[in-house]
């Protein structure tokens, strides 16, 4: 079943530049999507636009069959997608557990098993639990970012290059949690710099370059592609 | 491939790197020197809030080249570009220009150096016009000074000529003269790279460090800056330091490059050397080759 | 002098709660918002308008509550002249800074506008009640008991620090135990991730004018309560509040009620050796010190 | 006859006092139309520029006078020395009052600009022996008074606003289109790039912030020896900053014709809602001025959110010295 379709979407920040160019994407459910391509390529422009932060100009976006183009994130986020932006991705002030508790604002029930599963995914923070998110290393806050994104139960996730800016031990780690969540049934896009390992964990990757689809095909298929080690190391 | 150049021959003179790092400023000042040590960066390092942006970095640029750096998302590059031009006080190590120390000065005591940079997301002065943009750049403009521009009218006035003159002649040269009379917001995102570039001429830098010039523009645009880099490289002698993604832009244009990661150098050498070490590739790729 | 710190504390726990809601608009919508000693000044208005005119022709009695100048009349105009000018607040934002929000206009222009704003609550105000000081309860004499130490304070003044406490205690509740209360504190903090984490910001943002509103309107009916009204008393309390705000770190709740409490004393006890009416210049002087040495506040660097 | 004579004279004091803003207008345009620099005490700068006119072009009182007037000083010296009296101490309070906040964000000058105005209010307030207190001084000098009968004096002394008003006007056209005002939009536009460019922003800023405020100072000068009585209950933050910025705002910054068009239009405007207040019933009109100001205040609102650039707003290139 396709969770998520993205059709002939193009969009951008400023009227005169299209970041996006008639991009298409497909994901089916249960599957790890990784998107990648060099920078300014537009792999994060494409992550903003299914979450409704960027409008786009034209094309349409599906979840689950409903058509979601231009909606709102909250409005996005209560139909079960949740989104990890790359950067500022936490609270700095409010400590782990209301970063969290912040996570799953939309919601009205418990949410305390899911935190308990967030916790038991990232044991370290429940240790942390009540430090200020703004105080923790690089590869625990993303941590948070991550878990405060699953605190919806979300049925697809978006991942903006989780790996950006992490000690190699920390990205392996975090590579590690996003296959465990996507083994507890989340379908994943992911957009990586960290090609080869994003590719691996993948069922299915895009190669993006200058808002174009390049290439799509398996994530086996891709890593043996030569030219997908062309577009990363050039000619 | 979009584009490329023989320039073997430029190369191999820098192929055997001399070992002397004392300076010889008057082999410096003839400005052919293309073996001298221009920038270093001696164990520069910077956190923001635990978070080691750029740890113990040391590097150096070379007279004459258009050196790459290149490494993944952050990597610290761009940290360590506003540390060269004091934006950033380093937390510690140090930065020499030609030799002289350069670390805690202000952005525009740097400037009055020679280097220039760029911003990965373009910086024009949205309200004037694309010739203002470049007439603002040049230093020690005598109309800066208030008094002069009430007491010395003429000098100014002869100065302003020649700086306008020198404005619409780099216009020319990048082909955005038809604009020169529109607000520079009203530019697209190509146009503005092209702009920048066009500043950075206006300074008669010794150095640019130039962030991302090829991010979001169209490969027309881009084989238009890359020429433009390479001609103002060859013919004036300015050096390059320039961050970017484009693997393509990259290893055609640069030589050497410096590969950065967790706000260290990794690597560097020529394109051939850096496409095939194993260290960048893990970098760059992931932990295939651990 | 001991005395002259407890009436700092008084007088200072007013000002925190002004400095409160101006540090809450700086936190979450970013401009200094130059309305907002008016604000306080509404607040104090609306509160007479109830205590002599409504309240009166509906038959409320107004017999004081032991030794306080003031009686029901004054209880049931309280919390409602704080929901009024939440109320005016909004009312502000809707017409004026959302407008220019959305045109995304500068903190300046925004600024700008909120001295606007103040001109015109200020001259309403003006227009109808005029120029003349006011008193809640005119004429009445007000007694002082004697606490140890030999310090005379009011009944008045022990309860205007009561008030303050439980509204701070309040607001200290709500911003860390409630699920709106951590929005708000998660808007402050980053406004682009609690959006993408579903946060309506643009409710927790009129949440943010109805708090500062009402802790204002609070403030300024204090301030009435203990020493009279006057159409200028909250332009006159906007250098002290921005004081307050820039002394406790902008953005920082906590801050602006310590900052508050500073500058309070700083005041009062400054006229042991300055003619009262140099108050707010003692204000001034203290924050042009801390721009000095510790421009980003006592409080320790927030995100900018 | 008679009649129109009382219009012109009536007209003349308009324009005099229209002057005297479009000098204020000039210098806030400095600060804000082209630095972008967010002055809301204008009326510290009025109250000082007045005060030291005053003190320096009076002679200190003596004899019985004394006993009723005190001053701190009293020079008796020509209105040209007042005037630029009042633009170096207002130079040099601008210049205390930036080292503090112009490396700062932009709100902090604005706060400490109000702190300011407030303050020097105060103190010549408090301070009898500085300039006479509350009861102000009186009896300022006017320029050329032999000239002509003192029932024409306004015409003369509207001759020399205007001059003034000419001259400042010349002065900061010829700056602002230099590469000195090219430097100050560069740092209203983008401070950082500006600095990566080589300028010295907090440099620059402070010329703009002294130059701006010196000029206030003259216009401080010029109320001063026009209405010959000054009082700090004159320099309220309506009188002597808020209707100067509605001026400003609809006139057009970043445009120094346009600061001088919207001196005379709100200053028209504000003398002719008085027409309007005076046909109210008598019971209002003691609140007349209130409603003025209410309706002002409406103005800078509808002007900030529907045509925030503005009468005439920027001209589109500003330096243009070749051509």
């Amino acid at each position: 079943m396709i969770i998520l379709e993205a059709k002939n979407v193009t969009a951008g920040y400023t009227p005169e530049l299209n970041i996006l160019n008639k991009v298409n994407l497909k994901v089916k459910s249960g599957q790890i999507v990784s998107i990648i391509g060099p920078n300014g390529a537009g792999k994060s422009t494409l992550l903003k636009t299914i979450f409704g932060i960027l409008k786009p100009r034209e094309g349409t976006i599906t979840f689950k069959g409903d058509d979601i183009t231009g909606l709102n994130p909250d409005r996005i986020a209560r139909k079960g997608i949740s989104y990890v932006p790359q950067v500022n991705n936490v609270f700095p002030s409010l400590t782990v557990e209301e970063n969290l508790e912040m996570g799953a604002f939309i919601r009205n029930d418990d949410f305390t098993p899911q935190m308990e599963e967030v916790y038991e995914l990232f044991p370290v923070l429940r240790e942390k639990r009540g430090q200020k998110a703004g105080q923790l290393s690089g590869g625990q806050r993303q941590m948070v970012a991550m878990g405060r994104a699953l605190m919806l139960n979300p049925e697809l996730l978006l991942l903006d290059e989780p790996s950006a800016g992490l000690a190699p031990l920390m990205v392996e780690m975090i590579f590690e949690k996003i296959v465990d969540i996507n083994n507890t049934g989340v379908s994943i896009i992911i957009v990586e710099q960290n090609a080869r390992e994003a590719l691996k964990m993948a069922d299915h990757g895009y190669v993006l370059a200058m808002g174009k689809n390049v290439l799509d095909d398996s994530g086996k298929a891709l890593l043996a592609n030569e030219e997908v080690g062309r577009l990363y190391l050039g000619g | 491939m979009y584009f490329s150049v023989d320039r073997t021959e430029d190369f191999e003179v820098r192929g055997e790197r001399p070992s002397v790092e004392v300076m010889d400023m008057n082999k410096l000042e003839k400005g052919n020197n293309q073996n001298s040590i221009m920038l270093k960066v001696d164990k520069v390092a910077k956190s923001f809030g635990g978070l080691k942006a750029v740890d113990e970095c040391c590097l150096e640029v070379r007279q004459g080249t258009i050196t790459g750096l290149i490494g993944p998302n952050g990597a610290g590059k761009t940290t360590l570009f506003n540390i060269i031009t004091g934006h950033y006080k380093p937390d510690k190590g140090e930065i020499y220009f030609e030799g002289e120390p350069i670390h805690g000065l202000a952005p525009h005591q740097i400037f009055s150096k020679k280097i220039y940079r760029t911003f990965q997301i373009t910086r024009e002065f949205a309200q004037m016009t694309v010739l203002e943009n470049l007439m603002l750049v040049p230093g020690g403009q005598i109309g800066e000074k208030i008094w002069n521009t009430w007491l010395r009218p003429f000098a100014v006035k002869a100065q302003e000529k020649e700086i306008r003159d020198k404005a619409l002649e780099v216009l020319e040269f990048v082909e955005l003269i038809h604009l020169k009379d529109e607000y520079a917001g009203s530019l697209s995102g190509g146009q503005k790279k092209l702009l920048e570039l066009a500043r950075s001429m206006m300074a008669d830098p010794k150095i640019v460090l130039l962030d991302e010039p090829g991010a979001g523009i169209n490969p027309t645009l881009m084989r238009k800056l890359m020429d433009n880099i390479q001609t103002l490289c060859h013919e004036k002698g300015i050096t390059f330091l320039l961050i970017e993604h484009d693997m393509d832009l990259v290893m055609n244009l640069c030589e050497p490059i410096i590969v950065m990661s967790e706000g260290k150098k990794l690597a560097e050498g020529c394109a051939d050397e850096i496409k095939s070490d194993p260290r960048v590739l893990e970098a760059y790729l992931g932990g295939q080759y651990r | 002098m001991l005395e002259l710190i407890v009436y700092g504390v008084v007088f200072g726990s007013i000002i925190s709660l002004g400095a409160i809601g101006l540090t809450l608009v700086f936190g979450i919508i970013r401009f200094a918002n130059f309305a907002h000693g008016d604000l306080m000044t509404a607040g104090a208005y609306v509160a007479l308008f109830l205590v002599t005119g409504l309240l009166g022709w509906l038959g409320v009695p107004d017999t004081n509550f032991g030794p306080l100048s003031f009686g029901w009349r004054m209880l049931i105009a309280f919390p409602v002249s704080m929901a009024a000018v939440g109320g005016l607040a909004i009312a502000m934002d809707r017409i004026l800074f959302s407008k220019l929000r959305a045109k995304k206009s500068s903190a300046v222009i925004l600024a700008m506008s909120s001295l606007g704003a103040a001109f015109i609550v200020r001259m309403i105000i003006l227009i109808l009640w005029g120029a003349d000081s006011l008193f809640y309860r005119p004429g009445m004499l007000r007694h002082a008991v004697e606490l140890p130490l030999g310090i005379k304070i009011r009944p008045d003044q022990i309860l205007i620090l009561a008030i303050v406490v439980l509204l701070v205690g309040t607001l200290h509740f709500f911003l860390q135990k409630t699920k709106m209360g951590k929005a708000m504190r998660a808007t402050a903090d980053n406004m682009e991730l609690a959006l993408v984490s579903g946060i309506n910001t643009e409710k927790i943002i009129t949440l943010t004018w109805l708090i500062g509103g009402a802790l204002g309107a609070a403030g300024g009916i204090l301030y009435g309560i203990d020493v009279q009204l006057h159409p200028y008393m909250g332009w006159n309390f906007l250098i002290p509040l921005f004081a307050a705000t820039i002394l406790g770190t902008i953005g920082n709740v906590y801050g602006a009620l310590w900052g508050g409490l500073i500058i309070g004393v700083a005041q009062q006890v400054s006229t042991a050796f300055l003619l009262p009416t140099y108050k707010p210049a003692v204000a001034f002087m203290l924050m042009i010190v801390i721009l000095l040495i510790k421009p980003k506040g006592l409080f320790g660097g927030s995100s900018d | 006859m008679e009649e129109l004579a009382r219009i012109s004279a009536y007209l003349v004091s308009l324009a005099i006092m229209a002057g005297i803003y479009s000098v204020f207008c000039l210098g806030l345009n400095i600060q804000w139309g082209y630095t972008g620099l967010f002055n809301i005490g204008i009326a510290g700068f009025f109250c000082i520029g007045a005060y030291t006119s005053a003190l320096i072009t009076t002679p200190k009182p003596t004899g019985v006078y004394a006993r009723y007037v005190h001053q701190l000083f009293g020079l008796d010296m020509p209105f040209i020395v007042g005037l630029i009296g009042a633009a170096i101490v207002c130079g040099i309070v601008a210049y205390l009052i930036g080292i503090p906040t112009l490396r700062l964000r932009e709100d902090y000058l604005a706060i400490a600009t109000l702190g300011i105005a407030e303050t020097i209010r105060l103190i010549f307030n408090n301070e009898q022996w500085l300039a006479n207190g509350p009861r102000g001084l009186m009896g300022l000098p006017q320029p050329l008074s032999w000239l002509v009968d003192p029932k024409h004096y306004n015409y003369v002394y509207l001759a020399i606003v205007l001059t003034v008003v000419l001259i400042i006007y010349l002065l900061i056209e010829r700056a602002i289109r230099s590469p000195w005002g090219r430097v100050l939009r560069a740092i209203r536009e983008d401070e950082i790039s500006a600095a990566m460019s080589g300028k010295d922003i907090f440099k620059f800023k402070m010329q703009a912030l002294v130059l701006g405020s010196m000029i206030m100072g003259i216009g401080g000068a010029l109320y001063a020896h026009y209405t010959r009585a000054i009082s700090p209950s004159v320099f309220t933050p309506l009188y002597g900053t808020f209707i100067i910025w509605v001026m400003l705002m609809a006139g057009g910054s970043g445009n120094n014709k346009g600061a001088i068009l919207g001196a005379f239009v709100v200053w028209g405007i504000w003398i002719g809602t008085k027409f309007m207040t005076d046909m109210l019933p008598y019971t209002l009109k003691a609140r007349a001025p209130y409603i003025r100001f209410l309706f002002i205040g409406i103005l800078l609102e509808i002007i900030l959110i529907y045509r925030p650039q503005g009468l005439l707003g920027e001209e589109k290139r500003v330096s243009k010295l070749v051509e």
